[in-house]
């Protein structure tokens, strides 16, 4: 299904190099410790009573110092070495073609902007940096990449990403890395890598009932939103161009409006309200389904881009 | 038995040592246990500042201070049988115990009337949990919260009272004395130590949201 | 036998039942162990031939699931924790430290009651329908989607501690107040030293699990969803209170072995412990910043990155000890009389083995690395390096070790020997091959995977049913020592503590007189001479 | 033979009744941020006066006063690094 060598992404080969890195270092180690366990072990056996045993080592100190320093600086290094990496790989301000990815026992579910769904399968572009943000309905799953040399829990209640840029096309293992129950070791899919016009060409080929943001409008007038977002006589804040702007929170602070801003303003609407606002909103949380909730997100997010267009 | 060290020990003070010693340890090891309620209970605070000081103003403060009073004053009366045990006045440290464990026995009463009246303003998580207003959720954390910690701490109460009861009647019987008396210190420390965590639990349960 | 020792002092079934003398108490233990041992062994056996075949033929997925759950939880809290500490330790500590007994040893005989009441609970969720959650109990997995017995598990799991936590109170208790005279600390035998360290965390780490997994029976029983997502609770909160207990439990299941280890390389090479001090407070090290790193468990978990930097950092710390004691033993060797009775190889394995464990655990301290193969067989791999290769070895060394003063018997030696290599090479055989698997990205708790890993699972299955072989050999030879085994003499191996000065066995009280201590541990002359600790 | 109760306990009994109506007293005073640290500032007040005097931990040795401050201690440990993940968790 996919070879294991070489690795497909430059964050892949960076953790490959870190590998090396690491399996070095224990070699060396462990060379080091095997020899001088044999050698002493055999020289100074009590059947070897010829071994010079006279002027051992009293003063253990410096030893002590010595070999403690010199581990130290070791794993100094090998510590600043992957946390670098893990820095890159998880740390904030990421962007790139979003998907959304759900996790329910025992399947998973992605859904592309332009509303094309696939289960158990993720294609993706070439030489694009993906970036998948995921969410669970019930109990914790991890979204695992083997060949690229990524994983991340996929926890219920919030939402985790992940970002991956892809160098070479393919199918590749998708598993679930957390144990999540039965069929666990079933929750297993494919990542597949197209060239960008094959993967056009995929995703106009799919079936969809309007693009996500088009089914998150759908939900946005069953839930009756526009009742209080809309010009309705509720005041509540607008949604129009609200994505990616910041917002000043009634407790003085100011929050971004992204992704999990959203998110949680829908499941859990008290915890950060607009300032000049009253705390009139209910709670969704429970009434709309991890898929409605993305598409929902997807629908504030086009409001903004709306907004931008003149 | 008192007078004579039992068989591992060299005399009766490592005897008192180890017993003291065994039941500070224990104690270290009770902190961690309500450890891991603090910690939860500190990290939802965190998250829902405003959902828990609106659940903490429905407890009701008045029984939770006349409680945080009558455990404090139960503890004095240990405090005082401890140190005339040693002074070899057994009866009347008798008295002094029974006394704090009637009034451990006063504190488990009013916790469950206040149990009681939870119970009827729904504020139990479970099936018939209301609770108006914007923070149903994190109140209901907060009063799983409030339970599971009252609870066990009323737990660690009732067993702190038949200690203080047995105790007291072996006191009464007469078989502590100037020399031999780490039962009652130990069975002290247990008791103070249950007094101690209550001080904690007030602080945090009854006492913020008070003001808005 | 002509003079009176604890094993013969009264041979009434019932006398055996109650006993508070710490050495029945530790036979009682190793009784209760050994079956554990084998419930946990079954049940590993179990999943290797399952693994065999890439398709999950041999049992479903939920059987496969309730295999490595009880494998996972009898080997972690009824095997390893107690192994050390309650058999051994119960029986030296006492000995070692010149005391007639333990400070307590009413709570003795009731730690080992809970540790039955315990185990029976747990069995009992096992064969009433099983548990499906793995050892770690995560949630809101185990507390509303779980449909085995997570409540009775989770009760056995917790009356289990506070048999752990007893027998941590007593050790501290007992090396603190009752040291014969001049035993100071730093004449204390480096295994008291490990066992000390080991019952801080015993005492500090475990009522944590203890309230979390309270806080899980709650949640099924009762509903008061503290990590239910749904009622705004945080599923990382199980995983912050789980492993605040988990990891130091790791220090608790291989500082023991430590230990032992550290007796053996001296006694074994006539030459004092290099770097005693070196050696002690390492472990007291291991044991306060083996509280640092739980969160190296949670790296891909959405902990915060800034908290997953703090953890890496903390974990690399926490392996210098560690490598500072195998440097030492290392030293210990050099320009000694080595020889190379069984106990020695077993401990010579455990350097070796618990040096690959540790240094595999800095693949995974190191975060992004971590990111790729944590729940994979590299951690598989990892973890049984530390637990069987370095405990379990540490265990058998130390058990053929004391074993002439715990039955008065000599084992036989060459198949002690055998049994020491052909764990070994069949323990290699079983894990090593994990490694490979993760770096393969094979993850775990997976019954049904693709045909490229298989090869890799095939030969750790054969590996598995050499090591299988191997741990049953131990258990026919030594039994068959008790009744057939030559006489063992007060001291056998010539080492320099102080159990060493009773009788094999000893009487019932230990020590006929309190012995005083005049030397430091792990005297020998040049000439590889014993000098004991109290001439 | 004397059974009157030591002062000190009579003292701190006193001052922890005292401490109690102060904490009441602070937590209906509108003092913003400042109300949680006022009150555990005072609750561990409480517990100290409970720890050195009731429980006599003024005249104990080291030894006992190390395993009286290890629970807190362990206790510290784990709220401080729990609190490194949950006060930087970032928004996505």
């Amino acid at each position: 299904m996919s070879t294991w060598w070489p690795s497909e992404t430059s964050h892949a080969r960076a953790v490959d190099l870190l590998f090396m890195g690491l399996l070095a270092t224990t070699a060396l180690v462990l060379a080091l410790l095997f020899f001088l366990l044999l050698r002493f072990a055999i020289h100074y056996r009590a059947g070897n009573a010829s071994a010079d045993r006279s002027h051992r080592i009293r003063k253990s100190w410096h030893w002590e110092v010595t070999w403690t320093t010199a581990t130290l600086v070791a794993f100094l290094g090998l510590f600043v070495w992957g946390a670098q990496q893990y820095v890159e790989l998880f740390g904030a301000g990421k962007s790139g073609l979003t998907v959304y990815v759900v996790a329910k026992q025992w399947m998973w579910k992605a859904q592309h902007l332009g509303g094309q769904r696939e289960i158990n399968e993720l294609h993706v572009p070439l030489s694009h940096t993906v970036r998948l943000i995921m969410s669970s309905q019930d109990v914790i799953h991890s979204f695992f990449m083997p060949a690229f040399r990524i994983k991340r829990d996929v926890v219920p209640g919030r939402a985790t990403d992940l970002s991956f840029r892809p160098l070479r096309a393919g199918v590749f293992h998708l598993f679930c890395a957390e144990y999540c129950g039965t069929d666990h070791a079933r929750m297993t899919g494919r990542i597949v890598v197209m060239q960008e016009n094959d993967f056009n060409r995929w995703l106009s080929s799919q079936d969809v009932t309007g693009t996500l943001a088009a089914q998150g409008e759908r939900v946005y007038r069953q839930l009756g939103c526009g009742g209080c977002h809309g010009n309705g006589p509720v005041r509540a804040p607008k949604l129009e161009g609200l994505y990616g702007k910041p917002v000043p929170l009634s407790d003085g602070t100011i929050g971004i409006a992204d992704e999990a801003y959203l998110r949680d303003s829908i499941v859990k609407p008290r915890a950060k309200i607009v300032a000049g606002y009253e705390p009139l909103m209910p709670s969704y949380e429970g009434k709309i389904s991890e898929d409605e909730l993305i598409a929902v997100v997807a629908y504030i997010k086009s409001l903004a881009e709306k907004a931008k267009r003149p | 038995m008192p007078e004579t060290p039992a068989f591992q020990f060299v005399d009766l003070r490592q005897q008192h040592e180890v017993a003291q010693l065994g039941m500070w340890v224990f104690l270290a090891t009770e902190v961690l246990f309500f450890g891991g309620l603090i910690l939860g209970y500190s990290v939802y605070r965190f998250m829902y500042p405003e959902g828990f000081a609106d659940a903490a103003r429905h407890t009701q403060i008045a029984i939770g201070s006349a409680n945080t009073a009558i455990l404090l004053t139960s503890s004095f009366f240990v405090a005082w049988a401890v140190s005339i045990v040693r002074l070899g006045a057994d009866r009347v440290a008798a008295i002094l115990l029974a006394a704090a464990a009637a009034l451990g026995c006063v504190f488990l009463v009013l916790k469950g009337i206040e149990y009681k009246v939870e119970y009827d303003e729904h504020l139990v998580p479970g099936y018939f949990f209301t609770f108006g207003g914007p923070n149903a959720t994190s109140a209901w954390l907060f009063f799983s919260f409030y339970f599971v910690a009252t609870a066990i701490h009323a737990l660690h109460v009732a067993i702190g009272i038949m200690v203080l009861i047995f105790i007291a009647l072996k006191a009464r019987c007469g078989a502590y004395s100037a020399r031999y008396h780490a039962p009652v210190t130990v069975a002290g420390l247990y008791w103070h130590f249950v007094d101690l965590v209550w001080v904690f639990l007030f602080a945090l349960i009854y006492l913020p949201g008070r003001t808005s | 036998m002509t003079e009176r020792n604890y094993l013969t002092e009264d041979t009434r079934i019932i006398s055996w039942l109650f006993t508070t003398d710490h050495k029945r108490i530790a036979i009682l233990f190793f009784a209760a162990i050994t079956l554990f041992f084998f419930v946990g062994g079954a049940a590993a056996t179990m999943i290797r031939l399952e693994l065999v075949s890439p398709q999950g033929r041999f049992v479903t997925s939920d059987v496969y699931n309730r295999l490595f759950t009880i494998h996972g939880v009898v080997m972690v809290w009824f095997f390893l924790i107690p192994s050390i500490p309650s058999t051994l330790g119960n029986f030296i500590v006492p000995l070692m430290i010149g005391a007639r007994d333990l400070a307590f040893p009413r709570l003795n005989l009731t730690s080992f009651y809970l540790f039955m009441l315990g185990g029976c609970v747990t069995l009992y969720a096992v064969f009433a329908g099983g548990v499906d959650t793995g050892w770690t109990f995560y949630a809101p997995f185990s507390t509303m989607y779980s449909n085995g017995h997570v409540v009775l598990a989770a009760v056995g799991v917790f009356i289990a501690g506070f048999s752990s936590i007893l027998t941590g109170l007593n050790f501290i208790v007992t090396i603190h107040r009752l040291r014969a005279p001049g035993l100071t600390w730093y004449r204390l035998p480096l295994f008291l030293w490990s066992l000390y360290a080991t019952s801080v965390i015993l005492v500090l780490a475990t009522p944590v699990l203890a309230m979390t997994l309270l806080l899980v029976a709650l949640d099924r029983v009762f509903g008061v969803g503290i990590f239910d997502p749904d009622r705004g609770g945080d599923p990382l909160l199980f995983q912050h209170l789980f492993w605040f207990y988990s990891h130091p439990a790791v220090y608790i299941m291989i500082l023991p072995g430590m230990g032992v280890v550290s007796e053996l390389v001296a006694v074994f090479s006539r030459k004092a412990v290099f770097g005693y001090k070196f050696v002690a407070w390492s472990a007291i090290a291991i044991a306060v910043v083996g509280f640092f790193v739980w969160g190296h468990h949670m790296f891909v978990s959405g902990q915060s990155v800034f908290a997953g930097l703090v953890f890496s950092f903390m974990s690399f710390i926490v392996a210098v000890p560690s490598a500072i004691k195998v440097f030492n033993w290392t030293a210990t060797l050099h320009k000694g009389w080595v020889r190379f009775d069984a106990p020695m190889l077993y401990a010579l394995a455990f350097i070796g083995l618990f040096t690959m464990g540790g240094l595999t655990g800095l693949f995974l301290a190191c975060l992004a690395y971590d990111v790729y193969v944590t729940d994979t067989y590299f951690v598989i791999a990892h973890f049984h390096y530390i637990m069987v290769g370095g405990m379990v070895t540490a265990y058998f060394g130390g058990l053929h070790y004391w074993w002439p003063k715990i039955t008065g018997r000599m084992y036989p030696e060459y198949w002690a020997r055998a049994a020491a290599i052909l764990i070994f090479f069949g323990f290699n055989l079983t894990f090593f091959p994990q490694f490979i698997l993760g770096v393969l990205g094979m993850p775990r708790r997976y019954h049904v995977y693709p045909p490229e890993f298989q090869v890799w699972h095939v030969l750790s299955s054969a590996g598995a049913s050499i090591l299988a072989i191997a741990y049953l050999l131990p258990l026919f030879y030594l039994i068959w020592s008790m009744f057939y085994g030559a006489r063992a003499p007060a001291n056998p191996w010539g080492a320099t503590g102080l159990e060493w000065l009773t009788p094999s066995p000893p009487p019932k009280h230990n020590f006929e007189t309190t012995p005083a201590v005049t030397r430091p541990p792990y005297e020998y002359t040049l000439g590889g001479e014993a000098r004991p600790q109290n001439a | 033979m004397s059974w009157y109760p030591p002062r000190a306990l009579v003292f701190s009994w006193l001052g922890l009744l005292g401490l109690l109506g102060l904490t009441v007293f602070t937590a209906y005073q509108s003092l913003g941020a400042f109300n949680t640290p006022i009150a555990l500032a005072i609750a561990s007040c409480k517990a100290l006066l409970i720890a050195a005097v009731f429980m006599e931990l003024r005249e104990h040795n080291a030894l006992t006063i190390a395993f009286a401050s290890a629970g807190f201690f362990w206790l510290a440990i784990m709220l401080w690094l729990a609190f490194s993940d949950y006060s930087t968790r970032p928004a996505l």
